[in-house]
C-alpha cells in the first residue's frame, strides 16, 4: 500500500537557518538543517524545549519564513505548498475556536476549502468517529476534557486530504493509556493512507514506537545532531515496546539527546 | 405661500406671544406668508443662526445686533415691536443695597452670552470694577437660567426681566417690598430690546423685502391681538410650548407684563430709541467687553415697517 | 437571590441617607419663610444666612415636616420624586407632552439613532485599523484625541452649524450621540478583532484562508466578548450625547428639554425627575443591550 | 458659481492634491516597513489643518460659523493670559480636585465593599446603574448646593469620575486568578498581604483603565457644569459666553487648549500606566 | 536519616467524598477516599484526566472543603494545617506572578512569612542553583521558556521550610531530559530532608522512580483503585529504571490504571 520511491522526496531542506531579532539580540532558533523526508515517511523530531522543533515544523508549513538556505515541499516553495493546501497541520495546543462546537470546529478548513455541506457532515462524521468523539459533535470545546480537546484539534487536521500531515507534541497533554491507543491509531491511519508525517514529541517511546526515522536536535543554536533510522517492522503491536529492538534505538536516542543537551541542563 | 423662519431669541414664552398669535390665528396665512418659528434656547444664539443661513429674521436686542453688526454679520433692524425693555437689577433689602452706591464690595448675577452689554455699560458708568469685590468693584458671576443665586444667598442682586425672572421671585414667596428692583431704562443705561433683525443684503431682493413687510404687518397683528386678549394670547403659548413645562398662571402674568413693554409701539423703530441706545453702548464703553467701538451705520431701516403699517 | 438582598439593602441605605439629609439641606429656606410667616423661629446670632443649617434644624424641629413638602427645594424628598415621576408617566397621555414618557421617547429615539450611527462607524473605523496599517498608524491617535474634545461644550455649535444647512431635529442630536458612542466601540472591536492569538491565525494560514474568511470565521466572532461590554458603554454615553443635544434648544422636546425647563423655572423637583427618567431609560437600554449579548454569546457558546 | 468661487475651488483642489501627496508619502513609510512613528498621525493632522484654512478662506465660510485656523492661532497669541486664567480655573481648580477626589474615593470604596462582601454585589449592581446614568444632568443641581465658583464643577468631576472608578477597581479587584490567589493561602498570607502583594498589582491594569476614562470624564464635566453658573473666568464660561459674542476664534482657541490639556493628562496617565503595569501583555513589545 | 514511624502519619483521609454543584448537576470528584500517609512518605498519584488527583492534592491543603469524610494534616484539620504553614504547594501551572521578577517570586513566600532580608537573599539563591536558574533572578517571567518557569515554581515552594510539599504534576512542561535530572533532585532533597511528598503525575515511570507508593485512581467518580508499594530502594540511580524489578511494578501501575479506565477509551 505504502509504496515509497526515494526519489519522491516530499520535503527538501538545504543548509536552512532561521533567526529570530528579539530586543535582547538575535536568536538562532535554526542554523544550518538539512534534512530529506521522502514519500509516505513518519518522521519524529525530538529535542530539549527550545531547539527549534516547533520552528523548524512552521517552516515547512510557510508559518515562518526562514533567513537563509533553501527547503522545498512537494518540489515547490513552501508558500506554494501552502495555497495548495497540501497539508494539515497539528498545534502543540488544541486551540479550537471557542464560538464553535466540536463538529464546527472540524467543519471550519471543510467551509474554507468549499466543500459541499452533504460531504462536509460526511467527513465530520467519519474524523469523530476515528478519534472516538461521536456524540460531541455539539458540545463546545470548554464542555470538553483537555485530551478530548486535543483528539478534536488532531481530526480538524485529518477532517481533509492532505498528502503531509505536521503535529506538533500532539498527545502532550494526554494520560498514557489514551496516549497509546491514540498511537495505534495514527499508526493505522498512516499506513491505511500513505500520508507523510511530521511529528514532534517530547517522548522518546513514542518517537520510537511511531517513527521510520527520528531527528535528534539541540538547541543554542538550532540544529540536527542526529538521525537514527528504525529497524522496526512497519506493522508496530503495542508490546513491540518491550523488545530488545526497541530498547536498544530508545536508548541510542536518549545518548543522541543527552549529547545534544551539553551542559544546559 | 412664502416660507419664512423666524429664529427667537428665548424659549417659547409670552415674551414673543404677538408671533404665536399671529401663526395661530392666521395672520401669517391671510398674507400668504408659511411662518415657521424656531424657539432659541440658552446657548443659541440668533446672530448666528441668520450668519449660517438658518433663519430669515430673527429677535434680538440691539446692542447684541449691533455687536454682531461690528463681527461682520450685516444685521438691520426692520421692526421695533418693543417700545421699553424690561432688563433689571433684583437685590434682596436685607442685604443692605438701597442706591447703586451700595454695589461696591457686592456679587451681582448677570447673564452673559451677548446679553452682559447693558450691565457692563452701566458699571462702566458707575466707575466700578468688574474683576472682584472690593471698595471699587462688584464681583460678577455669570447668572444661569433661574433665579436660585438670589434665593440661596449665592448673590446680594441679580438680574431679572419683569415679565418672568422678577415674577418667579415674588412667586417664591418674597415681596415687593423685601427686593430694591434697578431699571436699566431709569438708570439711563436703558437699551432697545427683541427687534426684528434680517440681513442687509437680503433686503435688496424686492421679494424678500415683500414678504418681510406681510411679515411685519402680520406680526404686529399679532401683538395688537395678543395685548387686547392676554389670557388667550398665554394659552397658545403654552399649546406651542413642546416641553410641557409652561404653566398658565406663569404665561399669564408674563403676558400682561409683555404688553406694558409693547404698549408704545406701533412696529417702527423710533430713531431717537436708536440713537440714545448708541450713544449709551459708546459713551460708556467697557474695555474688555466693547458691543460696538465706532458709530454704526445703516443698522436700521423704515422701509419695512413704513409699508407694513401704513 | 442573595444579589437582590443586598441591592435592596444599597438602596435603603441610599434612601435613608436621602431622606436623613433633606431637612438640613431645606432648613434655611423653611426658616426664612417660616419667619416671615410670623412663625417662631430661633434664629442663631448673625442672621440666617450665617446660621449652620444643623443647628437650625435642631433649634427648630417643628419646622422639619415642611422641608420634605416645599416647593422649590434645594433636595427634594423621594417622596415628592417619585409622586412626579407618577404624574408625569402614569398621570398623562402618552402623546402629551406633559407626559415623561413622551419625552423619553424622543430621547430614546435620538439616543437610539446616534447609537447604530456610532456603532457602525466605531466598527468600520475598527475593520479599517486591523486591516490597514497606514489607517492604524495615522487615525488611532486622532481618534483618541477626538474624546478629549469637549464635544459636550460644542454640541450648542455643532446643532446652529448643522441648523444652518437645513439639518434639524433628529439628525444633529444623533451626530453627537454618534461621536461619543464611537470611540469606545472603536477601542474594544480593535481589542476583539485582534484578539485572536498567533495559533488561531496561523491555522487559517495553514488552510489558505482568504482575508475575508479570516474576518468572518475568526477575527468577527473572537471579537463579540469584546464588543458587547463596549456597546454597553455607547450606548450609555450614547444617551447622554442626546441628552446634551437637547440641552441648548431647550424649547424643543426630550429629557434633556425638561432637565433645561425644571432648570430655567427652578423647578428642582422637575428636574429631578427628569434625571431619573434618564437614569431609568439608561438602565433599560443597558438592559437590553445585556440581553442581547446573553442571546448571541449563548449561542455562540461563550457561554458557560 | 463656478466662476464666483474659482479661486476659493482652485485653493482647495491643491490643497487637496498637497493633503493627498501627503498621505501619499505617509502609505509609502508605512508600507516600506519602517516604524514610523508619529509621524503619520502628524501628517493627517496637518492635512486636516491645512483643509480647514484652505476651505474656510476660499470658500468664504462666515467666521462666526468657522474660523480658519490661522485666525484661532492669532487669537492664541493675543490672549494667552486669558486662556491660562480660564485653564487654571477649570483645568487646575475644578477638573484635577474633582478627578483625584472622585477617583480617590471609588478607589477606597471599592477596597471598602471588599472586605464586606455582601455589600459588593449590591453596591456593584447600583454602581453599574449609576455609571450609566447621564451624571452630566446633575450639574444645575450640584452648582445649586455647592455654588459658583470651581467646588461645584469639582464635585461634578468627582460624581461623574465615582463611578467608573468604583466599577474598574472592584473589577480588578477580582482579576487575581483563582491559582494566584489560592498560592496565598497556601502560605496563609494575612489580608493586607495578599492585598499588596497580589490583587492590588493583579488590579492595576483595571485601575489605570479607570483612570484613563476618568481623564476625559474630568474636563468635560467640569467645563459643561461651568454653563450653569460660574464665576467670569474658566472655559466653559469663556466658551459659552464668546459663542454669545459671535467671537469664535476666541471659542475654538479654548477647544485647542482643552484637547491639548486633555490629551497631554490622558498621556501623563498612560505613561504611568505604562510604568506601573509594564508586566501586563498588553504593554509588551517585541 | 529519613526516619520513618508508622505511627507518626501525616495524612489521614476516612471516607473522604467532594461533590461539586454545578450547573449540570452534581460532578463527584471525589467518593469515599481513605488514604494514610505516613511522615517521610512519598506517594504518586495517578490516574486519567479527570479522576480528582488535583482534587485530592488541594483538599490537602484546605483549598478545597470536602463535602463528607474527614481529613487530617499533621493530627489537625487541613485548615490549621494551613494557617501553620506546614506545607509547600506547586500547582500544574507554573502560576508566576507576572509584575514579579523570578527572584521577586521566589521571595514572595519569604516575605510574607516574615523572614530577614538577609536569610531572604540567602534562600532565593540558593533554591535558583537548586533547579539550575541562577542567573535569571533578574529576568521576568514571560522572558523564559515554559520549562524555566515551570522550575522556577517548584523553587518558590521549596524556599522556606515546609514539612509537606504538594506537588501537581510540577514536570508536565518539560522535556525527558530536565525531567529526568528533576526527579534526581528532588529525591536527594527528600532523602536530605524527610519531608514528606505528595505528587502528581501522568507519567507512570516517574511515579515509579520517584515513589515510596503509588495511588491510582479512577474518575466518576474519583476514587482509589490501588496503593501499590514500591520495593524499590530508597537509592536510585536513573538506571534503576532498567531493572526488571522496576518493569515489574511499572507494569503493575500500568494495569491499575487500565482497569480503572473502563470504556472511557
Ligand atoms: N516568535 C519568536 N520570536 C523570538 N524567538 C522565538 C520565537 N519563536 C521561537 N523563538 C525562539 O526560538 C527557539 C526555538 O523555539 P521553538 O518553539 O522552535 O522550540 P521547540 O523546540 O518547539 O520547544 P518546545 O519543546 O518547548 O516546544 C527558542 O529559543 C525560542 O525562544
Ligand atoms: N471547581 C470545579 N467545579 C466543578 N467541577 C470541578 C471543579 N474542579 C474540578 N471539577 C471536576 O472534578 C473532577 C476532578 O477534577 P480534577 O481537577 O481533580 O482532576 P485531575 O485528576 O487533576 O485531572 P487532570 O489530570 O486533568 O489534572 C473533574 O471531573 C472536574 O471536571
Ligand atoms: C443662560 C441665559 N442667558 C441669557 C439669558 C437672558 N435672556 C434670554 S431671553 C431673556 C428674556 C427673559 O426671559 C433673557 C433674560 C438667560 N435667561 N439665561
Ligand atoms: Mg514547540
Ligand atoms: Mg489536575
Amino acid at each position: 500500500m505504502n509504496e515509497q520511491s526515494p526519489s519522491a522526496s516530499v520535503i527538501e531542506a538545504r543548509n536552512l537557518s532561521l533567526t529570530f531579532q528579539t530586543s535582547d539580540g538575535p536568536v538562532h532558533a535554526l542554523k544550518d538543517v538539512t534534512l530529506t523526508i521522502g514519500k509516505g515517511e513518519f518522521v519524529s523530531f525530538i529535542g530539549p524545549s527550545g531547539c527549534g522543533k516547533t520552528t523548524f515544523l512552521r517552516v515547512m508549513a510557510d508559518l515562518e519564513k526562514p533567513t537563509a538556505g533553501t527547503i522545498t515541499v512537494n518540489g515547490v516553495s513552501p508558500e506554494q505548498a501552502r495555497r495548495s493546501r497540501a497539508y494539515g497541520y497539528v498545534f502543540q495546543a488544541a486551540g479550537l475556536y471557542p464560538w464553535r462546537t466540536i463538529g464546527g470546529n472540524i467543519r471550519l478548513p471543510l467551509e474554507i476549502m468549499g466543500y459541499s455541506k452533504a460531504e462536509q457532515a460526511e467527513r465530520v462524521r467519519r474524523t469523530l468517529e476515528m478519534v472516538e468523539l461521536s456524540g460531541f459533535e455539539k458540545k463546545f470545546p470548554w464542555q470538553l476534557s483537555g485530551g478530548m480537546q486535543q483528539r478534536a484539534s488532531i481530526a480538524r487536521a485529518l477532517a481533509f486530504d492532505a498528502d503531509i500531515l505536521l503535529m506538533d507534541e500532539p498527545f502532550g497533554a494526554l494520560d498514557e493509556i489514551v496516549r497509546d491507543h491514540l498511537n495505534e491509531q495514527l499508526l493505522e491511519l498512516w499506513g491505511r493512507t500513505g500520508k507523510t508525517i511530521g511529528f514532534v514529541t517530547h517522548s522518546i517511546p513514542e518517537a520510537v514506537y511511531l517513527s521510520t526515522r527520528i531527528v535528534v536536535m539541540s538547541p543554542r543554536p538550532g540544529r540536527i545532531t542526529d538521525v537514527i533510522e528504525s529497524t522496526l517492522p512497519r506493522e508496530r503491536p503495542l508490546d513491540i515496546r518491550d523488545t530488545p529492538e526497541f530498547i536498544e534505538i530508545a536508548h541510542r536516542v536518549r545518548e543522541g539527546l543527552r549529547a545534544g543537551h551539553g551542559d544546559d541542563v | 405661500q412664502d416660507a419664512v423662519t423666524l429664529q427667537l431669541k428665548w424659549v417659547t414664552q409670552a415674551q414673543f406671544a404677538g408671533y404665536y398669535v399671529a401663526k395661530d390665528k392666521g395672520f401669517y396665512e391671510e398674507e400668504n406668508l408659511e411662518v415657521t418659528i424656531k424657539p432659541g434656547g440658552p446657548d443659541i444664539a440668533p446672530e448666528q443662526v441668520i450668519a449660517g443661513g438658518g433663519a430669515d429674521v430673527i429677535t434680538t436686542w440691539m446692542a447684541a445686533g449691533l455687536a454682531a453688526r461690528e463681527r461682520g454679520v450685516p444685521l438691520v433692524n426692520i421692526a421695533q415691536p418693543f417700545k421699553t425693555g424690561g432688563l433689571q437689577l433684583t437685590c434682596l433689602k436685607e442685604t443692605g443695597v438701597e442706591t447703586p452706591e451700595d454695589f461696591a464690595g457686592r456679587t451681582l448675577g448677570v447673564w452673559f452670552f451677548g446679553n452682559e452689554y447693558p450691565f457692563y455699560a452701566w458699571m462702566a458708568k458707575l466707575g466700578l470694577e468688574t474683576d472682584g469685590a472690593d471698595d471699587n468693584g462688584v464681583t460678577v458671576l455669570k447668572q444661569a437660567f433661574n433665579v436660585d443665586p438670589l434665593l440661596q444667598g449665592q448673590a446680594d442682586c441679580i438680574s431679572t426681566m419683569t415679565y418672568n425672572e422678577y415674577g418667579q421671585v415674588l412667586d417664591a414667596g418674597y415681596t415687593a417690598d423685601d427686593l430694591v428692583n434697578f431699571n436699566y431704562l431709569e438708570q439711563g443705561i436703558g437699551m432697545l430690546e427683541d427687534g426684528l433683525y434680517v440681513l442687509e443684503d437680503s433686503l435688496e431682493d424686492p421679494a424678500f423685502a415683500d414678504k418681510m413687510v406681510r411679515f411685519v404687518r402680520a406680526s404686529m397683528k399679532g401683538w395688537k391681538y395678543a395685548a387686547e386678549n392676554p389670557e388667550e394670547a398665554a394659552q397658545i403659548v403654552v399649546d406651542n410650548d413642546t416641553t410641557g413645562a409652561q404653566t398658565l398662571a406663569h404665561q399669564t402674568y408674563m403676558m400682561s407684563e409683555v404688553a406694558k413693554l409693547t404698549a408704545g409701539s406701533n412696529g417702527a423703530l423710533d430713531p431717537a430709541d436708536y440713537e440714545q441706545t448708541v450713544a449709551t453702548l459708546l459713551s460708556a464703553v467697557s474695555e474688555e467687553n466693547p458691543a460696538i467701538t465706532t458709530e454704526p451705520e445703516g443698522a436700521w431701516t423704515h422701509m419695512i415697517s413704513d409699508q407694513a403699517l401704513q | 437571590m442573595r444579589t437582590m438582598q443586598s441591592v435592596l439593602i444599597v438602596v435603603g441605605g441610599i434612601m435613608a441617607i436621602w431622606l436623613a439629609a433633606v431637612p438640613f439641606m431645606n432648613i434655611k429656606w423653611e426658616a426664612n419663610m417660616a419667619s416671615r410667616a410670623g412663625v417662631e423661629v430661633s434664629i442663631p446670632e448673625g442672621g440666617l444666612r450665617r446660621a449652620s443649617a444643623v443647628a437650625l434644624v435642631f433649634t427648630n424641629p417643628h419646622l422639619i415636616p415642611g422641608t420634605y413638602v416645599q416647593e422649590k427645594p434645594r433636595l427634594p424628598g423621594p417622596q415628592q420624586v417619585v409622586a412626579e415621576l407618577w404624574a408625569t408617566t402614569a398621570g398623562e397621555a402618552v402623546t402629551s407632552n406633559r407626559s415623561l414618557v413622551y419625552h423619553a421617547g424622543v430621547t430614546l429615539t435620538g439616543t437610539v439613532a446616534g447609537f447604530l450611527f456610532g456603532t457602525a462607524l466605531g466598527v468600520l473605523l475598527a475593520v479599517a485599523i486591523v486591516h490597514v496599517r497606514v489607517i492604524d498608524a495615522s487615525i488611532m491617535p486622532w481618534v483618541i484625541a477626538s474624546q478629549t474634545i469637549p464635544i459636550l461644550a460644542l454640541a450648542p455649535m455643532i446643532i446652529v452649524v448643522m441648523n444652518s444647512v437645513g439639518i434639524t431635529g433628529l439628525v444633529p442630536k444623533a451626530i453627537i450621540s454618534a461621536y461619543l458612542s464611537f470611540f469606545p466601540v472603536v477601542v474594544g472591536m480593535v481589542k476583539g478583532l485582534r484578539s485572536p492569538d498567533a495559533m488561531q491565525m496561523d491555522l487559517l494560514k495553514t488552510y489558505n484562508a482568504s482575508a475575508a474568511q479570516t474576518f468572518w470565521k475568526l477575527r468577527l466572532p473572537a471579537a463579540a466578548p469584546f464588543l458587547f461590554p463596549s456597546l454597553k458603554i455607547g450606548i450609555a454615553a450614547s444617551l447622554v450625547g442626546a441628552i446634551v443635544g437637547e440641552l441648548p434648544t431647550g424649547a424643543v422636546a426630550g429629557l434633556g428639554a425638561r432637565l433645561l425647563a425644571g432648570s430655567y423655572y427652578g423647578q428642582t423637583v422637575q428636574i429631578w425627575s427628569a434625571l431619573f427618567g434618564a437614569a431609568i431609560l439608561a438602565a433599560i437600554l443597558v438592559g437590553a443591550v445585556g440581553l442581547i449579548q446573553a442571546f448571541a454569546l449563548k449561542r455562540m457558546g461563550f457561554a458557560r | 458659481m463656478l466662476g464666483q468661487d474659482l479661486p476659493g475651488s482652485a485653493a482647495f483642489g491643491v490643497a487637496v492634491l498637497a493633503c493627498i501627496a501627503m498621505m501619499a508619502l505617509v502609505v509609502s513609510l508605512v508600507s516600506s516597513g519602517r516604524r514610523a512613528g508619529v509621524l503619520p498621525p502628524l501628517v493627517l493632522g496637518a492635512a486636516i489643518l491645512l483643509l480647514w484654512e484652505v476651505g474656510t478662506r476660499g470658500f468664504g465660510v462666515p467666521s462666526v460659523i468657522l474660523p480658519p485656523v490661522s485666525a484661532i492661532a492669532v487669537r492664541m497669541v493675543a490672549s494667552h493670559a486669558t486662556l491660562w486664567e480660564d485653564f487654571s480655573q477649570t483645568f487646575l481648580k475644578g477638573a484635577l480636585s474633582g478627578y483625584i477626589i472622585g477617583c480617590g474615593a471609588g478607589f477606597l470604596l471599592a477596597l471598602f465593599s471588599d472586605r464586606v462582601p455582601f455589600l459588593q454585589r449590591g453596591l456593584l449592581q447600583v454602581g453599574n446603574f449609576l455609571a450609566a446614568m447621564p451624571i452630566i444632568g446633575i450639574a444645575p443641581i450640584l452648582v445649586m448646593w455647592f455654588g459658583f465658583d470651581w467646588q461645584s464643577k469639582a464635585a461634578v468631576v468627582a460624581v461623574m469620575c465615582f463611578f467608573p472608578m468604583l466599577v474598574n477597581t472592584v473589577q480588578g479587584l477580582a482579576a487575581a486568578g483563582a491559582m494566584q490567589r489560592d498560592l496565598m493561602r497556601t502560605y496563609a498570607a494575612s489580608y493586607g498581604q495578599s492585598m499588596t502583594k497580589l490583587r492590588l498589582p493583579a488590579a492595576a491594569p483595571f485601575i489605570f483603565n479607570g483612570l484613563k476614562i476618568c481623564t476625559t470624564l474630568a474636563l468635560i464635566g467640569a467645563i459643561v457644569a461651568e454653563f450653569f453658573g460660574s464665576p467670569i473666568r474658566g472655559m466653559g464660561f469663556r466658551i459659552s459666553t464668546e459663542v454669545g459674542r459671535l467671537n469664535l476664534d476666541m471659542v475654538w482657541a479654548e477647544i485647542v487648549v482643552a484637547a491639548l490639556a486633555g490629551s497631554a493628562f490622558y498621556g501623563v496617565i498612560t505613561l504611568l500606566e505604562r510604568a506601573a503595569t509594564f508586566w501586563h501583555p498588553s504593554q509588551r513589545r517585541g
